[in-house]
């Protein structure tokens, strides 16, 4: 089972990998720096109306929960591949632990908030 | 065969990764997964918010507006560009062996990143469309 | 010294020497269930096997349907001028077509045909496509393929380890002493059987193709043991090696850059070759640059070009250019191809070739010539062994590869090498598990402290002790080389071979005053060079006495004051051997069978 | 006619100094770097210059060599840093300060010769040779495998051995247990030979974070090696159709398996 672990721990991570590549630049250039208060269309319509207008949106849950996960699982595991190449190796399962901890804690809240509005 | 002198084990340095040019790429595209995971981790809280009621989700776009998030974002967006490039990079490297065959040759990873980069396109304006 | 700490190790059939027929004997003992050991001088895998570049020979017959075992078997023996041991030729060409086949199973790498055979090329003195191949570097994948399944099969390597003496047991072969290079230890092995398989000794040579290990270590131990080396003198030159840098003098150049095209010019510009056609080959050799030309295209009316005459003829010609002071500034002659083809065709038909001048010299052959000259290539030559069971007059002793005499006579067919390795690997390796089966168990017990003792004493205390008035290994070794290339090299004469043996004798007296400037145990190669030294002056005496004593122009060997082959007085084996007062001469006859010997047509 | 030799020209300096890095097992405790002046030779490679200071200078100076044409793989070492084959090196071209060190990320042994041990157990533990369940006897002649077959793996297949790849990968630097370049892309070489049928049996030893999911892909092992193998490429398809295999494994009910 061990050496499946790390088989599937892969694909997640390639797959988040495709994921933040094609959606994330759009995701942040949409939230963070077109309509954003200081950002180029400064007019923010992003107002709380609108956001939550689009956040009940089921396909836009969805589309969160798989942009969110995936990139985190993506990001970090290399992440802390890059870290035990460059001296953390003998912390190898503190940071181990302390990822997937930020890994499921993500997903599990990412999860929590897009799906609560249902209940 | 026993080993009577032992062999030197050198310690390894680790800024191997500013010693060249390609090295140093790889840590900047390694760090990216940090960045981008950071970016990630803003916006869940930022959905949280959002699902508290709209004097913390406009607490949080003030605090978001703040040039040194604004400022974050701008980096934020630089990893993961650099991070979509270098994964249609490498990606292309793959899926050239996995396309069809045109005329006996595979097609130059170069064309692979472009069809890579109109698909970014493409689900860019189609997020746009649908949702803002 | 303690000698507590002596390592013993024990097998019933040990190999010396990792290359393609050393591997392949290996795999043979193995399989027939016994213990087997390998040692190897360098890492596995890096043995001189992996400088092949055309490919084996083999009568397949996938390309030609025409060709079977006994063509093979007949070109041969032509190529060899009837000097071969004609029951080994028989032996080699027989089975192989089976041992490529064997390795093909096993997973090496093979260019194919569209239908999915293996793929067969054509190479000088063969009738038809026999070589199968992968690209320029079927060396490469034989070595590589046979390393991995020897591995498989669970055979001990030693890597790394020089063997340095054989022990014997009255007149048997008991054991060998090696010495680890890392540590610098000695180590005996307790064997039932030996198989030399550690090639020739081209390293005697400054100019020559072979690598560093080429020292001829297995030659020296078995003459020293009292095997016989039978016919020394012939030694094949190839006539294109690089000549520049010096890093990388003597380099093969493949014959294949003639064979598509490729013309040999001085440094007049002058296409010389069509002035050394010899008579016999006037009749089918193109005598203008028009007809060659023709030839090239695939007319078939048009004779073939000077440049494809025999190995021995090119190297001769192009020694003679050199010496009339018509080669080029750094002593060879100019190989051009690159205003012959287009650079697409040279870079698709000779894609090593075009990597390793570009990589070695920083020369682009599709844009300028090459230069080249004539190179050692390989010793037809070797310890001699019964043709049948390949073992030696030593009982216990067994020889296979290069070092192994007789089965080539005067001249070696292209790629016929990398066969040999195959077929008699396997069939060394049989017939030594057999000797090894057959053999009882109990040997006289061997006195392990004297014995290793006296090594150390020769070595170590002699070698390393020396402080001042010592001789360099390098400049012995230096002139050991300048010597051979000079005097024993493509020209031969009377006045040239007695010097060449009265400097390698002055030169086995310097010897004994070497001594080497690292005084450290682990991993000295000084110190290997020195045992290395002391191995290739036994080689070169040999060959300087046997080239001495044929007095007549044979396949590889040429002597000017002796241009006739002689097939009355010399259509025999000469055998060198060691007795108390030196080397030894003494002559066989050859064993004539179907074809009598005759002035070669083709 | 002239020389085709254009670099004679070029030679400026008629002596180089060159660093190499030493270390005695029996004296030293750690390695120091050691400078020689060796007149310079037009078309030099650095293996001419370490051939020549052994001749000449120190005869106790250290390191493997032995085919001169770049197809054997002993002559490795780290040269200004990077690793290479010193016989394809020329000193021209690497610039004015010329070190020579031991390939990185192996232990040293003396001087440049480096300690290969756990390169050969690695390389042996992908099973580098053709498994099948029935052997073919020789007499039915060769197995047939159409060029095409052959393009699939041909890449692959051309490792000699030299081990520069390992030299530089950082993480064969990091974890010692990592199965490295050479020995994963000779592993991808026989899953692709349409001759094998052990790929199953070998992505069991690849699939694991020892073997193909250690790495990162750094790239750095295939810009480095000699030999045109692509070990970085061999690594990410072994990626993938192990994580493929696995999905397949947990998906698909045990008895379709």
């Amino acid at each position: 089972m061990n050496k499946k672990i790390h088989a599937l721990l892969w694909g997640a991570f390639s797959t988040g990998g495709f994921v933040a590549a094609f959606l994330l630049p759009s995701f942040i250039i949409l939230n963070s720096i077109l309509f954003h208060p200081s950002g180029i269309i400064s007019s923010d319509p992003i107002s709380y109306e609108n956001a939550i207008i689009r956040f009940n949106n089921p396909l836009f849950k969805m589309y969160l929960i798989v942009l969110f996960s995936t990139t985190l699982i993506h990001g970090l595991y290399r992440f802390k591949a890059f870290l035990f190449e460059v001296g953390f190796l003998p912390y190898k399962k503190p940071i181990t632990g302390l990822v997937y901890l930020i890994i499921s804690i993500g997903t599990a809240s990412t999860l929590f908030f897009v799906l609560s509005s249902l209940f | 065969m026993s080993k009577e002198f032992k062999p030197y084990v050198e310690k390894n340095n680790n800024f191997w990764w500013l010693t060249n040019r390609r090295y140093f790429t790889y840590a900047m595209r390694e760090i990216s997964g940090l960045v981008m995971s950071l970016y990630v981790l803003i916006s869940i809280y930022e959905i949280s918010q959002l699902t508290s009621g709209s004097s913390s989700f406009i607490d949080f776009r003030l605090l978001a507006a703040s040039p040194l998030m604004f400022m974050f974002s701008v980096i934020a967006l630089a990893f993961t560009l650099l991070h979509t490039i270098t994964w249609f990079e490498l990606t292309g490297k793959i899926q050239k062996d996995q396309v069809p065959k045109i005329s006996g040759k595979s097609p130059p990873i170069f064309a692979l990143v472009i069809v890579n980069m109109l698909i970014l396109f493409a689900a860019s304006y189609l997020i746009y469309f649908l949702f803002w | 010294m303690d000698y507590s700490d002596i390592q013993t190790i024990e097998h019933d059939v040990l190999v010396v020497g990792a290359g393609g027929a050393g591997i392949r004997a290996a795999i043979e003992c193995a399989d027939k269930g016994l213990s087997t050991g390998i040692i190897s001088k360098s890492l596995l895998g890096k043995a001189h096997t992996v400088m092949a570049e055309g490919g084996i020979a083999a009568s397949l017959g996938n390309v030609d349907p025409r060709d079977n075992w006994k063509i093979h078997f007949r070109d041969t023996m032509r190529g060899g001028k009837f000097l071969n041991q004609w029951r080994m030729a028989e032996l080699h060409a027989r089975h192989a077509p089976d041992r490529v086949r064997e390795l093909e199973e096993w997973g090496a790498v093979f260019d194919r045909t569209d239908k999915g055979l293996i793929s067969q090329r054509n190479f000088g003195g063969h009738r038809f496509p026999r070589l199968a191949h992968v690209g320029d570097r079927t060396g490469l994948e034989i070595i590589r393929t046979l390393q991995d399944f020897c591995v498989h099969q669970g055979i001990s390597t030693h890597m790394e380890c020089t063997g340095l003496d054989l022990v014997l047991d009255k007149d048997k072969v008991s054991g060998l002493v090696g010495y680890w290079r890392e540590t610098g230890r000695f180590v005996l092995f307790k064997t039932k059987a030996i198989i030399l398989a550690t090639g020739g000794g081209g390293k005697a040579w400054k100019v020559t193709s072979n690598s560093w290990e080429y020292t001829g270590d297995g030659l020296g131990m078995a003459y020293r043991a009292g095997a016989e080396l039978i016919d020394m003198e012939f030694t094949q030159f190839h006539p294109t090696g690089m000549v520049w840098p010096p890093s990388v003098k003597g380099i093969l150049v493949t014959e294949g850059v003639r064979g598509d095209g490729g013309i040999l010019l001085n440094s007049e510009g002058e296409r010389f070759m069509f002035n050394y056609i010899p008579e016999k080959f006037a009749s089918e050799t193109a005598d203008t640059e028009e007809e060659a030309s023709r030839w090239l295209e695939g007319d078939k009316e048009a004779r073939r070009p000077p440049e494809l005459l025999t190995r021995d003829v090119v190297a001769r010609a192009i020694k003679k250019e050199v010496e009339a002071g018509r080669g080029s500034p750094n002593g060879g002659v100019f190989l051009d191809i690159a205003s012959r083809r287009p650079a697409e065709f040279i870079k698709k038909k000779l894609p090593s070739m075009y990597h390793q001048f570009k990589e070695l010299a920083e020369i682009d052959i599709t844009e300028e010539p090459m230069e080249v000259g004539p190179t050692l290539h390989y010793f037809m030559g070797g310890i001699r062994v019964n043709s049948d069971s390949q073992q030696t007059n030593v009982p216990g002793l067994f020889a296979c590869g290069e070092c192994a005499g007789g089965m080539h006579g005067a001249n070696r067919l292209g790629s016929n090498s990398l066969t040999e390795c195959l077929v008699f690997g396997a069939y060394t390796g049989r017939s030594a598990a057999e000797h090894a089966t057959n053999s009882k168990n109990k040997s006289k017990e061997i006195d392990v402290n004297s014995l290793l003792l006296s090594e150390e004493k020769r070595i170590f205390s002699n070698l390393l002790g020396k402080e001042k008035n010592t001789e360099k290994v390098s400049v012995i070794r230096d002139e050991m080389q300048l010597n051979m290339d000079n005097l024993v090299g493509v020209f031969r004469n009377e006045e040239d071979c007695l010097k060449a043996c009265k400097v390698i004798s002055k030169l086995k007296s310097r010897f004994k005053k070497v001594g080497v400037s690292d005084k450290e145990r682990p991993f000295n190669t000084e110190l290997v060079s020195v045992l290395e030294l002391d191995f290739m002056l036994d080689v070169a005496e040999a060959i300087a006495h046997s080239a001495l004593n044929r007095k007549e122009s044979r396949g590889s060997h040429y002597r000017n004051d002796y241009v006739k082959r002689d097939d009355l007085n010399f259509l025999k084996h000469s055998l060198a051997y060691k007795t108390n007062d030196g080397l030894k001469l003494k002559y066989i006859p050859v064993t004539i069978t179907k074809w009598k010997p005759q002035e070669r047509v083709y | 006619m002239e020389a085709p030799r254009k670099s004679l020209l070029k030679l400026k300096k008629k002596q180089i100094a060159i660093k190499v890095k030493g270390y005695r097992p029996t004296k030293d405790s750690e390695p120091y770097f050691q400078e020689y002046k060796i007149p310079l030779k037009p078309d030099m490679v650095v293996l001419d210059a370490l051939n020549y200071i052994k001749d000449n200078i120190d005869g106790s100076l250290t390191y493997r060599w032995s085919c001169r044409m770049g197809v054997c793989g002993s002559c490795g070492s780290n040269v200004n840093g990077k690793p290479k084959l010193t016989c394809e090196t020329f000193i021209d071209d690497v610039g004015d300060n010329l070190t020579v060190e031991p390939m990185a990320r192996f232990p040293i042994i003396k001087d440049l010769v480096v300690d290969i041990d756990s390169f050969m157990t690695k390389l042996k533990d992908v099973k580098p040779w053709i498994i099948n369940e029935t052997e073919k006897p020789i007499e039915k002649g060769e197995n047939l495998q159409t060029p095409e077959q052959v393009d699939l793996y041909k890449q692959q297949s051309m490792c000699i051995n030299c081990m520069l790849c390992y030299s530089a990968c950082p993480v064969v630097g990091t974890e010692d247990d990592f199965i490295g370049p050479a020995a994963l892309a000779l592993s991808y070489r026989y899953n692709m030979d349409s001759r094998d049928q052990g790929e199953k049996e070998r992505l069991k030893i690849t699939s694991s974070e020892e073997g193909v999911y250690g790495c990162s892909w750094i790239g750095e092992c295939t810009s480095v090696c000699p030999k045109n193998v692509d070990p970085a490429i061999a690594i990410q398809k072994l990626k993938l159709t192990g994580s493929l295999q696995t999905i397949k494994e947990l998906l698909l009910p045990k008895f379709v398996k």
